[in-house]
């Protein structure tokens, strides 16, 4: 049993870490109005980002190299959000249009560079992150072993991330202002919150946690960068936003879930019950699983009421 | 005043469109490629010969279904991010029904279009069913839908339709949409008639959405569910057939794959991006079927014109990506292009 | 002279109108000042323009004799203006103290909200004004007279000693109305001072000093409430003559058209709110139902026309069972319903005003023929009612969404009663309208009962209830308490019986 | 010298047709281009040795691209059939297509222009104008069996499919029958992630397999495998002791496989596409164009081959063993299963 543990819960976090990291932008877009279906462009700037970075700068920066790489990802993740933000608040562009013009721009943009400057669709491997043991936490008996033992230190820092982005939204000012804008802008603006502010702030963080997102996914699990690194894990994050019900801690959670029911389809295969049933069947379980969820457990998830509307000040 | 609108409402995609070609120039120009044979070798791609033209329209008749797939569902105030495992269920039902049926044309190759259709509605009906009567949100589920369909589809294949094979046969002649008309007249591009059915289904979504009482209670469910209950129209029921419709146009996509492009189906390592594609396609195309076909035209003439580039022009194809996705964020910031054509207008006077 | 504020010779334009076309409005400190004008008269647009929602094209504010620009909402902030909207400018899913501390929190020295003591602060600032509101309440959970509550304190809260009230009483009961005037009047003996718009002219009367009026965007001029009277009020808005007593002849019913016995309807939280209800009306008379908000009202209707499943009982029309059927049957078997929620179950705010106009009756001949839409006779269909109702619009093309709430109604009320139902449903017809649009509302009630269909009313409005009805039930608690005749009972008595009294001519209080 | 298979008289035959289109012209003026499938000319894998082999041939005959050779991307399935046009519209005289999916395709293409030759890589085309170009994935996957079955200490191996299909089916029959030719005791555990782009799934099923016991997985995966080699990277990183594997597939992905100073590559199955491209070009610029037929390269070829970049993995001993094996094949001692019926067989009669 607790061999099971951990060897599912360790891959359940590596697996889940970039859906958070993204998830969690995606809540914090969303919250402000801004519908956000870009999460998969912003993944793949933060990939391609992440492994030019390191590619660039391996030999200068060392081991600190992987963490240099995300925080640059992070940089010009919330810097290509910014068009996002133009095109959908300044210019009351349909915000799905948007998004979905973010997607193909972030991956026409990488895989045209990657060929500019390697000369090739794909690029070199970079070393990325490792697995190392949490000290003193790895220490406790029975939990130390499964949750903090031979963990990427990504998959914690989006789980902090996670509590950190309930703090801001639920017991700050700035979260409270943010939430307000989503739901009601011109009572916001009413009460002197700059709803255009609010709603650039809130879409470039959820480029610098999509970029963050995207970078981690491409350091602990690709290596390198190509046209097929981000393929639909954007996607995944979004619903792992709408399954969250629009929460920091409700999107980690569906995120987890997602790990979690992927890992026990591989692992699945491996034990002996299962091993009869054809292996389709673990294959379509975990989408299947999050179906079942949704129809029996979460039902309806109510959207911000202002999510996907522009604001437009002084209209009815 | 109205006449007006019309006109802008035109003349915005038609400066998109200029807009994301100049951008795409400029970056040609900075990348170090010649724009004006980058744009060539695009026409070439697109234009050069018969053999272009027939695989140029071949690219677009899919695009136009996935597009009014995703259009018909937002007409219902529904986001159908599901037209891509739609168009593979559609594909492997019409490439079944051909593999399976023994009838003539005027039966099999019918009855293989709507196995298409009917497949991707079926699709469609699981998202409108958990929407409509537990209000789980569509985006969730059809996203997921679309890899239940990439992995049953993959498994059928090998394990139903061929003895662990990775592709079927082709399907009889009584159930290809390919003509050897259109292809010698287009030397052997794979052109076939499946265009006229794409655009017999643009028809088709316009008419019932403009003309009859289907659209008009789907479109009012879009707008206000409220009202739509008061004014007696069954909520749940239009939510469902508008996913089932949509789906229908996707499944159609499929077979339109199956029965006339490649006349048979693989097993898929990844998705077709068809359905992907019909989300910009619609939304370009602003959710109106006219609009879609136009918008599939465009998508398609650029698709295929990229091809073109990196052996006309050492030009990556990304760079169409790149000027597509540019216009799409014109068309979609037409307020500003609007607000500059008024202010132009305003001035000339 | 002291005045705290005065807006001279405002205008503003959007675009194709002008809806403030130089108005002036000159508030003197601890008055309050009722603005009158006729829907679309341009109050509110002047108004958001004091607020800094608007910037005027000409014109000049002064606050307290110095000349200010107001671009935004904190600027008006700053200068002590506080606006209590139309619309309420509340967060639903958020409590009453985040609503009121929004833009303005009280932080802890870790950056935290300060929840607690911005709770303190609005309990005090809500026991001294009288307001009794619960601050960490949601706001999803609290009564309309509570929300709007709520915005005064906002104001309050930032300070303000200007306090604007755009329509306060419009979707007020008349309990909550009282509560109201006594809120203000507290408020103006703290030193505040106050603009109230309302259609309510007897409200003016009753509390305002001054009232200044507005016809289709000019300014008409300032007057002492002291020495004016309503008539003149009205003539003055409307520019006409206006009558306020319905005229009507008496009543002739006849055969019974809806018959409800013994229902109960529930809530979707599962309680009863109609209980054991029962209700007839005739075919040529209009009952009025007068009641207290929240007395199962809506969940009567909604049970009659088939939105909401009645759990026990049976509706008949015209001696027809027509209980829990669906809202296309009930409609298909005669009933007409005007809901008092326009822009959530009136209209398609996005479709035109002409398939608005067929809404129920699309599907059927002439304006389809085997599902094909017949545009043409649709927008005919349209045109006429727009003609006979009075409808203000530019044409049958404009959205819904593009017109004013009294020609929308307009326009709802003419495609409930062209139907021509046995039994028509009007829940709170006139609410937000101005008194020409009400004069014309109930004209339409009446030529109804005239013709000899049955006409069932729900308002709260206790003037519409005694001149429109003629016969009153009194809901009660989800039950019909009593039976009154508008002529021989008076607003007070009707007041204790909607309260839950027993009193009738019968006997004594409780 | 050219594939086993091709037997000399049949060539001539059924070259007739390919002979006049290229007796016409000078060696010189031959031309050769090639159609990448989706994995796109620079996969670091077949279309990219394809592209060498073509490029090698230039240089041989002092050609550059664009002139006397060339190759057309394809971003998309859809995308073979216009690309065959395109180079045959440019007048080349011989289209190579790389990998399977084009295999309708250049069928379709040699139809219709049987004035041209064609060559299909990795699959059958029965046309008379085009040649299929197949390699013996089974041989080299016994040899990588062998290998791994000599270094492993758990006597538990891992396969990582891409898409469960023939194609595939034949590297993870000829490893497992490899494997237990040396040792019948080790078990192989055998997942299909069902793509080839899809690598946390291939990092999610080698943690797995990993975290089983299981110290050596070959993959055949395409960028699943980057998965796989992420963890097996990782691993060895926490533990450089741990004796932690990967066999690469159709190229040297020693590369992949580099971690500090360890390297869990221990080695790969290196599919030469470029001798086949080289060989089948020469064959038609002599005029000997196999059309029609399917040549199978092989170990007999170095066609196929068992990288041993990595020295201190595959030390003297396992080289020894390999090179015993492949003598055995090569002499015809063993038969090598290609599916899983075979394999069946295969294993009863050891
Ligand atoms: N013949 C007609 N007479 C009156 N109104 C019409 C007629 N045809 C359409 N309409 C209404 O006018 C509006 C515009 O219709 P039109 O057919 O121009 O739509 P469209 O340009 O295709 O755009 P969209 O499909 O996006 O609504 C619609 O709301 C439609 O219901
Ligand atoms: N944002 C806007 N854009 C365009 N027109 C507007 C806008 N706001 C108001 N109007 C128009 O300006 C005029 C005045 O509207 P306003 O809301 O000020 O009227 P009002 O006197 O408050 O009416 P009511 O009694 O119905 O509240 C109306 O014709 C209205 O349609
Ligand atoms: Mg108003
Ligand atoms: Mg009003």
């Amino acid at each position: 049993m607790i061999d099971a543990l951990q060897s599912i819960i360790p891959t359940v976090l590596f697996y889940s870490a970039p859906l958070i990291l993204t998830a969690l932008g995606g809540v914090f877009s969303e919250r402000s109005g801004v519908v956000n279906i870009g999460l998969e462009g912003l993944m793949v700037m933060g990939a391609f980002v992440g492994i030019v970075f390191s590619l660039t700068f391996e030999d200068v920066f060392g081991s600190m190299t992987p963490w240099l790489a995300i925080l640059a990802a992070a940089i010009v993740g919330g810097i290509f959000s910014v068009i996002h933000a133009v095109a959908s608040v300044s210019f009351n562009a349909n915000q799905v249009v948007s998004g979905v013009a973010i997607n193909m721009l972030a991956l026409g943009i990488g895989v045209y560079l990657t060929k500019q400057w390697y000369g090739k669709g794909q690029t070199d491997m970079v070393d990325g992150f490792f697995r190392t043991d949490i000290p003193i936490l790895s220490e406790i008996p029975l939990i130390g072993p499964i949750f903090f033992e031979r963990i990427y230190a990504t998959s914690y820092v989006a789980i902090i991330l996670a509590f950190i982005a309930w703090y801001i939204l639920y017991k700050t000012s700035f979260g409270l202002r943010l939430r307000a804008v989503g739901e009601h802008p011109m009572a916001a603006d009413t009460n002197g919150i700059n709803v255009y502010k609010m709603r650039y702030v809130a879409v470039i963080i959820s480029g610098v946690l999509g970029g963050l997102g995207g970078s981690v996914f491409a350091l602990t699990i690709v290596s390198n960068f190509s046209h097929s690194t981000i393929v639909g894990q954007g996607f995944m994050a979004l619903a792992a936003v709408i399954f969250g019900k629009w929460h920091p801690l409700g999107a980690m959670g569906a995120a987890l879930f997602f790990g979690l029911a992927q890992s026990l389809s591989i692992v699945g295969s491996g034990i002996p019950l299962l091993q009869d049933i054809p292996q389709v069947f673990l294959l379509i379980a975990p989408y299947v699983l999050t179906i079942l969820a949704l129809a029996g457990v979460i039902g309806r998830a109510d959207a911000p009421r202002a999510n996907g509307v522009p604001y437009i000040k002084g209209s009815r | 005043m109205t006449s007006n609108n019309k006109f802008l409402s035109l003349l915005i995609p038609v400066i998109s469109v200029i807009l994301g070609l100049i951008a795409g120039a400029i970056i040609m120009l900075f990348s170090g490629y010649n724009p004006i044979d980058g744009y060539l070798a695009l026409w070439r791609g697109a234009f050069g010969d018969a053999f272009t033209i027939g695989e140029t329209i071949r690219r677009i008749t899919p695009l136009i279904l996935t597009g009014l797939a995703v259009a018909f569902a937002f007409r219902t105030g529904l986001f159908n991010i599901g037209a891509e495992g739609q168009v593979i269920v559609g594909w492997l039902a019409a490439v079944w029904v051909g593999l399976a049926v023994d009838a003539p044309m005027i039966i099999h190759l019918p009855l293989a279009v709507l196995a298409g259709g009917i497949a991707g509605g079926i699709w469609g009906f699981v998202p409108g069913l958990l929407k409509a009567k537990i209000g789980v949100h569509e985006v969730i589920v059809t996203i997921m839908m679309n890899y239940i369909a990439l992995f049953i589809t993959n498994e059928i294949i090998r394990s139903v339709l061929t003895d662990h094979a990775t592709k079927t046969d082709r399907i009889p002649e009584t159930a290809s949409l390919s003509s050897e008309w259109l292809q010698t007249l287009t030397f052997y591009s794979r052109l076939h008639y499946g265009i006229l059915i794409a655009l017999f289904a643009a028809a088709v979504m316009w008419f019932l959405i403009q003309r009859t009482t289907i659209g008009y209670e789907l479109k009012a469910v879009g707008f206000n569910q409220h009202a739509s209950k008061y004014a007696g129209m069954n909520v749940s029921k239009n939510i469902i057939l508008s996913m089932v419709i949509a789906g229908g146009f996707a499944g159609l996509a499929g077979a339109m794959e199956g029965l006339g492009t490649y006349g048979n189906i693989s097993v898929m390592s990844g998705f077709t991006n068809l359905g992907f594609d019909g989300i910009a396609v619609a939304l370009l195309g602003a959710n109106n079927a006219f609009g879609v076909v136009l918008a599939a035209i465009l998508f398609g003439v650029l698709k295929e014109g990229a091809g073109e580039m990196p052996t006309g022009a050492g030009v990556p194809t990304e760079l169409v990506d790149i000027i597509i996705a540019l216009i799409i964020f014109f068309v979609a910031s037409s307020y500003i292009i609007r607000w500059v054509i008024l202010r132009f207008k305003k001035e000339g006077k | 002279m002291d005045y705290v504020i005065e807006m001279l010779n405002i205008r503003k334009e959007f675009p194709g109108i002008v809806a403030n076309d130089n108005i002036t409005v000159q508030l003197k400190k601890g008055e309050i000042h009722a603005l009158l004008g006729e829907n679309g008269a341009g109050k509110s647009t002047l108004m958001n323009v004091l607020f800094g929602l608007y910037q005027p094209e000409k014109g000049e504010i002064r606050v307290n004799g110095e000349k200010v620009e107001i671009s935004n909402p904190n600027i008006a902030n700053d200068l002590g203006i506080g606006m209590v909207h139309q619309h309420f400018m509340l967060v639903e899913p958020f409590t009453v103290t985040q609503n009121i501390i929004l833009g303005n929190e009280p932080k802890t020295k870790t950056g935290k909200i300060n929840i607690k003591k911005a709770e303190k602060e609005i309990q005090e600032l809500s026991d001294r004004y009288g307001l009794s509101v619960d601050p960490s309440a949601k706001i999803s959970d609290i009564s309309v007279g509570m929300q709007q509550r709520v915005e005064i304190l906002k104001t309050l809260y930032r300070g303000a000693e200007v306090l604007i009230f755009d329509e306060p009483t419009a979707v007020l009961t008349p309990q909550e109305i009282t509560e109201l005037i006594e809120i203000m009047r507290s408020l103006i003996k703290e030193g505040k001072s106050i603009i109230l718009i309302t259609h309510k002219l007897k409200e003016i009367m009753e509390v305002c000093d001054r009232c200044t009026v507005i016809r289709k965007g000019k300014g008409i001029g300032t007057v002492e409430v002291e020495e004016t009277n309503v008539d003149e009020l009205a003539s003055l808005m409307v520019g006409r003559e206006v009558s306020f007593k319905t005229d009507k002849k008496e009543a002739t019913p006849t055969e019974n058209v809806l018959k409800v016995k013994d229902l109960y309807v529930r809530d979707s939280r599962k309680v009863d709110l109609v209980k054991g209800l029962d209700l007839d009306i005739r075919a040529g008379e209009i009952v009025g139902i007068a009641g207290i908000d929240g007395n199962g009202q809506t969940e009567l209707i909604e049970a009659i026309t088939g939105l909401r499943k009645s759990h026990s009982g049976s509706i008949q029309l015209n001696n027809k069972d027509i209980t829990n059927l669906s809202p296309r049957k009930v409609t298909e078997s005669g009933v007409g319903h005007i809901p008092q929620d326009r822009h959530k179950y009136g209209l398609v705010l996005d479709y035109p005003i002409g398939e608005n106009i067929v809404l129920q009756t699309y599907y059927q001949k002439p304006y389809s023929k085997a599902t094909v839409l017949n545009y043409k006779e649709i927008y005919d269909k349209a045109e006429e009612l727009i003609e006979e109702y009075d409808v203000r619009t530019p044409s049958a093309q404009t959205l819904a969404r593009a017109l004013s709430g009294g020609n929308q109604q307009k326009a709802i009320i003419g495609r409930e009663v062209d139907r021509s139902p046995d039994l028509l449903i009007a829940a709170q017809p006139t609410r937000g309208l101005d008194v020409g649009a009400i004069e014309f509302i109930h004209k339409k009630l009446i030529e109804e009962r005239d013709k000899g269909k049955a006409v069932l009313l729900v308002s709260f409005e206790l003037d519409e209830i005694m001149d429109v009805s003629d016969r009153i039930a009194v809901m009660f608690d989800g039950k019909i308490v009593a039976y009154v005749k508008p002529e021989e009972t008076n607003e007070q008595e009707l007041g204790l019986l909607m309260a839950g009294s027993q009193l009738n001519k019968a006997g004594g209080s409780q | 010298a050219c594939g086993g298979g091709a037997d000399d008289e049949d060539t001539n035959d059924e070259g007739s047709t390919g002979n006049d289109a290229t007796n016409e012209e000078e060696a010189e003026d031959f031309s050769a281009a090639m159609v990448t499938d989706v994995g796109g000319v620079d996969d670091k894998s077949f279309n990219q040795s394809a592209w060498e082999g073509l490029n090698a041939w230039g240089e041989e005959h002092g050609l550059s691209q664009g002139n006397g050779f060339d190759y057309a991307q394809s971003d998309d399935v859809s995308d073979y059939i216009p690309n065959l046009n395109r180079l045959i519209r440019d007048d080349y005289n011989l289209i190579f297509g790389i990998g399977f999916e084009l295999q309708e395709s250049i069928e379709e293409v040699a139809k219709q222009n049987s004035d041209k030759h064609f060559a299909l890589v990795d699959d059958v085309v029965e046309v008379p104008n085009a040649v299929s170009i197949l390699f013996k994935e089974h041989q080299g996957s016994f040899l990588a069996g062998v290998a791994a079955a000599q270094k492993t200490t758990t006597n538990k191996l891992g396969f990582v499919g891409g898409v469960d299909s023939p194609l595939i089916n034949k590297f993870e029959v000829g490893f497992i029958a490899g494997a237990k030719s040396v040792n019948p005791d080790i078990e192989v555990d055998v997942q299909y992630a069902e793509s080839f782009a899809d690598s946390s799934k291939g990092k999610m099923i080698a943690s797995d397999m990993y975290n089983d016991g299981v110290d050596i997985i070959y993959h055949a995966s395409g960028a699943t495998g980057n998965g796989v080699f992420n963890e097996a990277r990782d691993l060895k990183n926490s533990d450089p002791d741990r004796d932690i594997w990967v066999i690469g597939v159709d190229r040297d992905q020693y590369e992949e496989g580099e971690i500090g100073d360890h390297n869990v590559t221990l080695t790969s199955m290196v599919k030469r596409v470029d001798v086949a491209v080289q060989d089948v070009t020469n064959l038609a610029m002599n005029g000997d164009f196999p059309g029609g037929e399917t040549l199978e390269f092989g170990l007999e070829d170095n066609a196929i081959d068992i990288a041993t970049t990595n020295e201190d993995a595959m030390n003297q001993e396992i080289i020894d063993s390999v090179n015993e094996w492949e003598e055995k094949i090569l002499n015809g001692d063993v038969d090598i299963p290609k599916t899983h019926d075979e394999l069946d067989t295969f294993l009863e009669s050891l």
